[in-house]
C-alpha cells in the first residue's frame, strides 16, 4: 500500500466537511434557509460520492487521505475501497431521495422559524456527515467520533415530534447506544495499550493472537451489536424506528443501523482477517438466524403498519450477519471472493432503499389515512396506487423475490451456505423469505381490499411525493440486476489485507 | 514506598464512591458522590502526570456534568414519582454482580498482560513539535496530529445541543432555555456571582492561553467560562440567550467554521486539508483556538442550560 | 522533604475521605453538598502539596481550577431550578 | 538558612494537616448541620492558610508564590461565601434536613 | 506492584461498577450516572496506557492523553442529551421511568 495520500483522496475530506459545513450554514442563517442549504448541499454532495465511486472504479484502488499530512500512527487518515464506495454512494442516493419526500412534510411556514423543520434539515445533514466518517474511517479512535456524532444526530430524530412515547424512545435508543460506544471505546483502548496505534491498517500488521486482542475485539463487537439492533439486542429498534416520523424512520431503518455492522466488517475483515475463529463467526450466525427468525414472526403480529415494518428490520439485519460464518475462513478462496461477501453488502444496500421506500410508503398512507392500523387498510391501493405499488416492491426484497436487490443477495448467500457445506443456513433463508411473504401480503391484501365504507382521506397526499417513494423503491429492484457472482469492485482495496493476514 | 500508600488511599476511595454512587438510594446522594468521584479522579490524573486531562476531569468530567446532574436530580425528586420503578430481583442482581466482577477480573488480567515496554508515540509526538509552533504535546496532539478528531468532536457538541433544542415544545422554540432566576432572594448567590466570575474568567483565559506551552488548552479554559456564564445565570445577573438570536448562532457555529475555514486553507497553503505551513503553524492554530474556546463555551454553558422553556414574547 | 510533603499530602486525603463518609450518610441534603466543600478544600491542599512535592508547578492551575469549580457546584446545587420554578 | 526554611514549611505544614484533622473531628462530633458547616469551614480554610504558608517557604519564583496566595483567597473567599448560602438555604428550609 | 497497575485495577472496577448499575438501577438517571462511571474507567485505562508509555522525557504518551480530553468532552454531551431526554420525559409523563412497550402511536405520522 502506497504510504501517501491519493490523487482525489481529498474527495473523502470533501465528503465530510461539505454535510458539516451545511450544518453550520443552516443553523446560522435558520429559518426557511435551512431547507435551501439542504437542497444545496443534496447534489453537491452527491456528486462527490459519485467521483469517489468512479475514480476507485477506474484506478481499480483505494482512495486515501492524510489529515494535515501527518501519517498514522501519529495523524489520522481516511481510506475508502469498493465496500466504502458502494456504502457512501447508497448513502448519498438514500439521503437525496429522502430530502425530496420530506419536502411537504418539512416546511418551514413563512414568517418565523419553527422547530421541526429546522432540526430535520440540519439533522438529516448531521447524520449524512457521521455517515461518511463512518465510512470512510481508518482510525479506531476517529470512528468512535463518528459513531457518536451518529448517535447524537439519530436519537433527535426520534423524538423529532415530541410524544412521550417518542421521547421515551430516543432515551431507550441513546442508552443502547452509549453503551455500545463505550465498549467499543474500551475496547480501541485495549488495542492501543498493547499495539500502541488506531490506524486499522499498521493495527492488521501488529495484531496477534493473544488475550488483549480478543477481549478488544469481542468488546466492541459487542458494543457495535447493541448499536445495530440484532437479536437480542433489538429491544430498542421497534419503538424508535416506529415512533420516529416517517423520513426519519426511512434513514434510521435504511442506513443508520447499517454503520454499525460496517464496522463489524471493518474489525473482523480488516483489523484482523484471518485471525477471528469459525466458532465466533458461527455465534454471530446463530444470532442473525435467531433475529430472521423471531424478527419475522413478530412482524407477522404487529397491527400497525410502522411497527410491522420496524420488526421487519430487525429480521432482515439477521441477514447482514450470516455474512460472517459464511466468509470467515472459507472452504473456498479468500473471504471477500465468496459469494457470501458480496452477497452480505448487497443485502445491507438494498434493504437500505427498501425499507427507506416501505417506511415512506407508510408515511404517506398514514397521512392520507389519518392512522396506520392494518386492519383499516382497506381502499389505500385504490387512493394511493402508486405508493402502493412502492411498498410492493420494496416487499420483494424483503421476500427475496426477483427482480431485486434482495432476491440477489438472498441467493448468494443460499449458494454460499451450499458452497461452504454449512446447510444450516439455507432453511433460515428460505424461511425468513416465506415469512416476509407472510407480512407483505397481509398488508398487501388488506391495501387492496375494498372497504366497506367509501374512504375518506384526511389529507391529500402530491403525486410528486408518491413518485419519490417509488424511485426510491425502483433503485432495490434495479439492484436486482447486477451479475449473480462476486463482484469484484466490493474486492478493491482487500488484497493487500489478505496477504497480511495469511502471513 | 510513601508514593504507593497515598495511591492506595486515593484508590480504594474511589472504588469506595462509586460503589456508593450505585448503592445510594437517593438520587442525589448518588450524584454527589459521584461528583466527589471525579474530584478524586482529578487526583489520579495527577498522579499519572497528566495535568492536562486533571484540569478537564475536574473541570467538565466533576465541575460541569456534576451542576448538570445535580439541577437534574432536584427536578427529578421535587416533580417525578421516583418510587414507579420495578426494582430487579435477587436474582438478577447476582447474575449481575457475577458478570459485573467477571468483567472486572478480565479487565485486571489484561491490564496486567499488557506488553513491556510499552508502546508508546511519545517520542515521534515530541519530534514533530517543532513544526506545529506549540510547546505542550498534548495540544500538538489535539490541534495538529489529530486536529480532525478534534473538530468533529466540537461537531458533537454541536450535535448534542441541537438534540437537546429539538426537545423543545413547538409553541416555545426560539426563546429561552431553563426557567427564569430571579435576582433577589439570594443576596450572597449574587455577591458570590460578582465575586467569582471575574476570577474566574481570568482563570479561564489564562488556562487557555497557557495551553499551548503548558498543560491547559480550549477544553479546559471554555469550560471555566461557561461555569462562570452559568453561574451569573443562576444567580439571575443574566438572563439565558432565546435560541433563535443570530449573535448566539453565531457564537455557536463561529469556532468549527473558522476551524473548518483554516482547514481548507492548509489544502492551499500546505497541501492537505489541516495542515499547517510551517511559518504560520502557530498563528493559524491560535485563529482556531480563540474562537473555538468561545465557542465551546457556548455550547457547554447552553447545554447546561437546556432546552428552550419560555416564549419569546413576554 | 518531599516524602514529607507526600505524606501530609496522603493524611489530608485520608481526612477527606473520612470526613466524606460522614457525610454521604446524610442525612440531609445541606450535610452531602458540604462534601463538594470538604473536597474543593483539602483537594486544594492535596493539589499544592503534590505539586511541590513532584515538582509540577502545573498543579497550582489544576488546584485554582478544582477551588473555583467547587463553589460553582455548590452554588448550582443550592440555587436550584426548582426554586425558579416556584418563584 | 535552607534548613531552617525546611523548618518553617514542616511546622506550618502540620499545623495545617492539623486543622483539616479538626475538621474532619467536628464534622464527625457537631450535632446539627449549621454546626458542622462551621467547623468544616473554618477548620479546613485555616488548615488550607497553613498550607500554603508552608509552601510560600519553597516556594522558587514570586510569580508561584503570588498564585499560592491567589489560589488560597480564592478558596477562602468561595468557602466563606458558598458556606453562607449554604446556612441560608438550610435556614430557609428549601434543602432537605 | 506499581502504582501504574494499581491504577489499572482500579479502572477495571469502575468499568465492573457502571455495569453493574446499569443493570440493576431501572432509574433512568441512576444510569446516566453509571454510564459516566463506566466511562470513568475506560478514560482512566487509557490514562494508565499514557502512563506505561512515558519516554522521551515526557511523563506519558501525550495521545492518549488527547483522546481522553476528547472522549470526555463527548460524555458529557451525552450526558447532556440524556438529562435533558429524562426531564423531557418527566414534564410529559410525570414519571422518570419510560412504559416497557413504547410503541409507534403514529396516526398523523408526525404532524399535529
Amino acid at each position: 500500500m502506497a504510504n501517501t495520500t491519493t490523487a482525489g483522496g481529498f474527495l473523502l475530506v470533501v465528503a465530510i466537511v461539505l454535510p458539516v459545513a451545511g450544518v453550520l450554514v443552516s443553523l446560522l442563517l435558520g429559518g426557511r434557509r435551512a431547507e435551501r442549504v439542504a437542497f444545496v448541499v443534496m447534489p453537491a454532495g452527491l456528486g462527490v460520492a459519485l467521483a469517489i465511486a468512479t475514480r476507485i472504479w477506474r484506478t481499480h484502488d483505494v482512495l486515501q487521505y492524510f489529515v494535515g499530512g501527518w501519517m498514522p500512527p501519529l495523524g489520522v487518515g481516511f481510506r475508502a475501497d469498493g465496500l466504502s464506495a458502494v456504502m457512501i454512494v447508497a448513502s448519498a442516493l438514500l439521503v437525496c431521495g429522502i430530502g425530496l419526500f420530506a419536502r411537504a412534510q418539512f416546511k418551514t411556514p413563512p414568517g418565523s422559524e419553527t422547530r421541526a423543520p429546522l432540526m430535520f434539515w440540519t439533522l438529516l445533514l448531521a447524520i449524512w456527515a457521521a455517515l461518511n466518517t463512518v465510512f470512510v474511517g481508518s482510525d479506531l479512535f476517529n470512528l468512535y467520533v463518528g459513531l457518536e456524532l451518529l448517535t447524537f444526530a439519530a436519537v433527535p430524530l426520534v423524538s423529532l415530534d415530541g410524544r412521550p412515547e417518542t421521547v421515551a424512545a430516543a432515551l431507550r435508543y441513546l442508552l443502547f447506544a452509549l453503551l455500545g460506544s463505550l465498549l467499543y471505546l474500551l475496547g480501541a483502548v485495549l488495542l492501543y495499550g498493547a499495539y500502541g496505534t488506531l490506524d486499522i491498517a499498521l493495527l492488521c500488521r501488529r495484531i496477534h493472537a493473544e488475550p488483549a486482542a480478543w477481549a478488544a475485539i469481542s468488546l466492541m463487537t459487542a458494543g457495535l451489536l447493541a448499536k445495530a439492533a440484532l437479536y437480542p439486542f433489538h429491544l430498542w429498534l421497534p419503538p424508535a424506528h416506529a415512533g420516529a416520523p416517517a423520513p426519519a424512520s426511512a434513514i434510521l431503518s435504511g442506513l443508520v443501523v447499517k454503520a454499525p455492522f460496517f464496522l463489524i466488517i471493518r474489525l473482523w475483515f480488516d483489523v484482523m482477517p484471518g485471525m477471528p475463529e469459525r466458532a465466533a463467526a458461527q455465534v454471530l450466525g446463530i444470532l442473525g438466524a435467531a433475529a430472521i427468525v423471531f424478527g419475522s414472526i413478530v412482524a407477522l403480529r404487529q397491527a400497525r403498519l410502522k411497527l410491522l415494518i420496524a420488526y421487519s428490520t430487525v429480521a432482515q439485519i439477521g441477514y447482514l450477519f450470516l455474512l460472517f460464518p459464511l466468509a470467515i475462513r472459507p472452504e473456498t478462496g479468500h473471504p471477500w471472493g465468496t459469494a457470501a461477501w458480496t452477497g452480505g453488502i448487497l443485502q445491507a444496500v438494498s434493504h437500505a432503499f427498501a425499507k427507506a421506500a416501505m417506511f415512506m410508503a407508510a408515511g404517506l398512507i398514514a397521512e392520507a389515512l389519518g392512522h396506520d392500523r392494518i386492519a383499516g387498510l382497506a381502499g389505500a391501493g385504490r387512493a394511493l396506487p402508486i405508493t402502493v405499488f412502492a411498498f410492493a416492491l420494496g416487499g420483494l426484497s424483503l421476500m427475496g423475490l426477483p427482480p431485486s436487490g434482495g432476491f440477489i443477495a438472498k441467493a448468494m448467500l443460499l449458494t454460499a451456505a451450499v458452497a461452504e457445506g454449512q446447510w444450516w443456513w439455507a432453511p433460515v433463508i428460505l424461511a425468513g423469505g416465506l415469512l416476509a411473504g407472510g407480512y407483505v401480503f397481509l398488508v398487501l391484501a388488506r391495501a387492496m381490499g375494498e372497504p366497506i365504507e367509501p374512504l375518506r382521506l384526511s389529507a391529500e397526499v402530491s403525486r410528486g411525493r408518491q413518485a419519490v417513494v417509488a424511485a426510491v423503491a425502483l433503485c432495490a429492484v434495479l439492484l436486482g440486476f447486477v451479475p449473480l457472482h462476486p463482484s469484484d469492485f466490493l474486492q478493491i482495496g482487500r488484497s493487500v489485507a489478505a496477504t497480511a493476514g495469511t502471513r | 514506598m510513601d508514593h504507593l500508600v497515598f495511591d492506595i488511599v486515593l484508590a480504594a476511595l474511589i472504588v469506595g464512591v462509586a460503589a456508593w454512587t450505585n448503592v445510594a438510594r437517593d438520587t442525589l446522594a448518588a450524584v454527589i458522590a459521584f461528583v466527589a468521584c471525579g474530584l478524586l479522579l482529578a487526583l489520579v490524573w495527577v498522579r499519572l502526570v497528566a495535568p492536562d486531562v486533571a484540569l478537564t476531569e475536574a473541570a467538565l468530567g466533576s465541575g460541569l456534568t456534576g451542576g448538570l446532574l445535580l439541577g437534574a436530580s432536584l427536578r427529578v425528586r421535587r416533580t417525578g414519582t421516583p418510587a414507579a420503578a420495578e426494582q430487579p430481583s435477587t436474582s438478577l442482581r447476582v447474575a449481575a454482580a457475577g458478570m459485573c466482577i467477571a468483567v472486572t477480573a478480565g479487565l485486571a488480567g489484561i491490564v496486567l498482560l499488557l506488553p513491556e515496554p510499552a508502546p508508546t508515540l511519545a517520542a515521534s509526538a515530541l519530534a514533530n513539535m517543532a513544526a506545529t509552533g506549540l510547546g505542550n504535546p498534548v495540544t500538538a496532539v489535539l490541534m495538529a496530529y489529530r486536529a480532525i478528531d478534534t473538530l468533529l468532536e466540537v461537531v458533537v457538541l454541536l450535535f448534542a445541543l441541537l438534540g437537546v433544542w429539538s426537545l423543545a415544545p413547538d409553541r416555545v422554540w426560539g426563546g429561552f432555555p431553563g426557567p427564569r432566576h430571579r435576582p433577589d432572594p439570594d443576596k450572597p448567590l449574587a455577591f458570590v456571582a460578582q465575586l467569582l466570575v471575574p476570577v474566574g474568567i481570568l482563570v479561564g483565559i489564562h488556562i487557555f492561553w497557557i495551553g499551548s506551552v503548558a498543560p491547559g488548552g480550549e477544553f479546559q479554559g471554555a469550560t471555566i467560562l461557561a461555569a462562570m456564564w452559568i453561574l451569573t445565570m443562576l444567580a439571575g445577573l443574566v438572563g439565558a440567550p432565546a435560541v433563535s438570536r443570530r449573535w448566539l448562532r453565531f457564537l455557536l457555529v463561529g469556532g468549527p467554521a473558522v476551524f473548518v475555514a483554516i482547514g481548507l486553507v492548509g489544502f492551499a497553503a500546505a497541501g492537505a486539508f489541516l495542515a499547517y505551513p510551517k511559518d504560520y503553524a502557530k498563528l493559524m492554530i491560535l485563529s482556531i483556538e480563540v474562537p473555538l474556546t468561545l465557542s465551546i463555551a457556548g455550547m457547554l454553558a447552553l447545554l447546561v442550560a437546556g432546552p428552550p422553556e419560555r416564549t419569546l414574547q413576554r | 522533604m518531599d516524602d514529607f510533603l507526600l505524606a501530609a499530602a496522603g493524611f489530608v486525603l485520608a481526612m477527606a475521605a473520612i470526613g466524606l463518609l460522614r457525610i454521604l450518610m446524610g442525612p440531609g441534603d445541606a450535610d452531602r453538598i458540604m462534601a463538594a466543600q470538604l473536597l474543593g478544600t483539602s483537594g486544594v491542599a492535596v493539589l499544592l502539596l503534590l505539586g511541590k512535592a513532584t515538582g509540577a508547578p502545573a498543579l497550582i492551575d489544576v488546584a485554582l481550577l478544582l477551588a473555583l469549580l467547587a463553589a460553582f457546584v455548590t452554588a448550582a446545587f443550592v440555587k436550584s431550578p426548582v426554586d425558579a420554578e416556584r418563584q | 538558612m535552607s534548613l531552617a526554611l525546611d523548618a518553617l514549611t514542616i511546622g506550618a505544614v502540620c499545623a495545617g494537616a492539623f486543622f483539616f484533622m479538626a475538621g474532619t473531628v467536628g464534622l464527625l462530633r457537631f450535632p446539627d448541620t449549621l454546626s458542622r458547616l462551621h467547623a468544616l469551614t473554618k477548620a479546613d480554610n485555616l488548615g488550607l492558610g497553613l498550607i500554603v504558608l508552608g509552601l510560600l517557604f519553597q516556594a522558587e519564583a514570586p510569580f508561584l508564590a503570588l498564585k499560592l496566595v491567589g489560589v488560597w483567597l480564592l478558596g477562602l473567599l468561595a468557602g466563606a461565601t458558598v458556606a453562607q448560602l449554604i446556612a441560608q438555604a438550610v435556614q430557609r428550609g428549601r434543602l432537605h434536613e | 506492584m506499581s502504582a501504574v497497575t494499581l491504577y489499572g485495577f482500579c479502572s477495571a472496577a469502575l468499568v465492573g461498577l457502571g455495569l453493574y448499575g446499569l443493570i440493576v438501577r431501572p432509574e433512568p438517571l441512576r444510569k446516566v450516572l453509571a454510564f459516566n462511571l463506566i466511562g470513568g474507567g475506560v478514560f482512566l485505562l487509557l490514562g494508565v496506557v499514557a502512563r506505561r508509555g512515558a519516554s522521551a522525557g515526557l511523563g506519558g504518551d501525550p495521545v492518549p492523553q488527547a483522546l481522553v480530553i476528547t472522549g470526555l468532552v463527548v460524555a458529557f454531551a451525552s450526558t447532556a442529551l440524556a438529562v435533558a431526554l429524562v426531564l423531557r420525559l418527566l414534564r410529559d409523563t410525570g414519571e422518570t421511568v419510560p412504559a416497557s412497550d413504547a410503541g409507534g402511536e403514529a396516526p398523523a405520522d408526525g404532524r399535529k
